[in-house]
């Protein structure tokens, strides 16, 4: 299974990384997978992804939660809650 | 519908213009701007710098006009979004809404408006005197987009 | 407060920047925008003549938007009317209202517009294949109008 | 007592007149007394004043009703339901 992973805004900023493709040993089922998988990677990564943080979350550029599922191939991006307009 | 998304300032009148281009059956449109404001949160305010995730804005702001499409009779809608470098008085956002009715034209505008400022990825950087600082989103933002559900 | 009633045809763009002219704190416009339509009633309309009460129309205006003052916060608003003879596709009116909060700048718009509508000394007669006729009053507006003494 | 009455629109056209000066014999102390003046001419005066009809009332610019009191050089407008905007 591969993802692409896009951060935005702040989180961008608090991860140092703005996209990364990730190719898990094990397939993840959906999104509440891939932020265990995330914040398995400790430090800041736990920090900015723990559940009591806001952070949003879209799976091909549709707004998702931790219940959607993941497919091979799929785009998520976290980002802060957003503040346009 | 029209979405646009561009770094460009635009032209209120030329907008509205457009809108209406070829539509003489139109008698009403409610329009919002949003503009940069030179405080926020007690701070003065020497610029904004707005990010998004270009592959999802134009498509969750289609999918905002159509959800509004669904609620009431609208004639046509102009939604543009800047992104960039901005500064204090600058334009950010137009959402304009013609509509037969008065009443569907203010509400499909402020509905589109409420769901942008809470479903449209974009981010807004502030310059300050203290620093750079990302805007915090506002509570009352997310009740304004909640109260639609009620009705 | 700027409340105009005049023959001439305004410019959006024009109006919206005196409005906010030496105001950066501005951060949000509602505005709506009446427009002659080339159909009425199921008869085409070539043209429309608009009467008022010159001695009466800027004080019941003025009036209106004291109300809106009121009952929300405010930073600036502009009215404009125009009378004599217009065009279908012509512009009617401009409401523009600022406020710091989108949903009192919305708010404060609907309301001058529907008290516009049945306080207002303004009266419609249009040009139709048929003759001249006066346009009617219509509940619609009278019901938009009180449905703000609920609240 | 005088009063300058003023007609528009419709009623104006109706009733042939857009302005006169009123000096009635006797004090019209409210609206409703100058309406049953107007009335009591008859014909095209009694029917488009008549209390069935949906017209409106301003008595110097402000916006009134039947129980308005009136005073001497008061500027009394009636006009149909307005159509503005």
């Amino acid at each position: 299974m591969a993802l692409t992973v896009l951060y935005f805004a702040r989180l961008r900023e608090t991860l140092g990384v703005a996209r990364e493709e990730i190719a898990p040993a094990h397939d993840l089922s959906s999104v509440a997978g891939l932020l265990d998988h995330l914040r398995s990677r400790g430090g800041a990564w736990q920090a900015a992804l723990a559940p009591s943080q806001p952070f949003r979350v879209a799976v091909n550029q549709d707004m998702a939660d931790a219940l959607t599922a993941l497919r091979d191939g799929d785009e998520v991006a976290l980002f802060p809650p957003v503040t346009g307009g | 519908m029209t979405v646009r998304v561009q770094e460009a300032d635009f032209d209120l009148s030329s907008e509205i213009a457009a809108l209406r281009q070829g539509r003489p059956d139109i008698g009403a449109i409610a329009a919002f701007i949003g503009l940069v404001r030179d405080m926020n949160a007690g701070e003065a305010v020497a610029g904004l710098t707005l990010e998004h995730y270009p592959a999802m804005t134009q498509k969750a702001l289609e999918a905002i006009v159509a959800q509004a499409k669904q609620q009431w009779k609208i004639d046509a809608v102009r939604v543009i979004h800047r992104v960039g470098r901005l500064r204090p008085s600058d334009q950010i956002v137009l959402v304009a809404v013609a509509s037969s009715h008065r009443g569907e034209a203010f509400q499909a505008c402020e509905f589109i408006m409420d769901y942008l400022k809470t479903q449209a990825p974009f981010w807004k950087q502030e310059q300050t005197p203290a620093g750079t600082r990302w805007v915090e989103a506002r509570a009352s933002d997310t009740l304004a987009a909640e109260r639609w559900k009620k009705t």
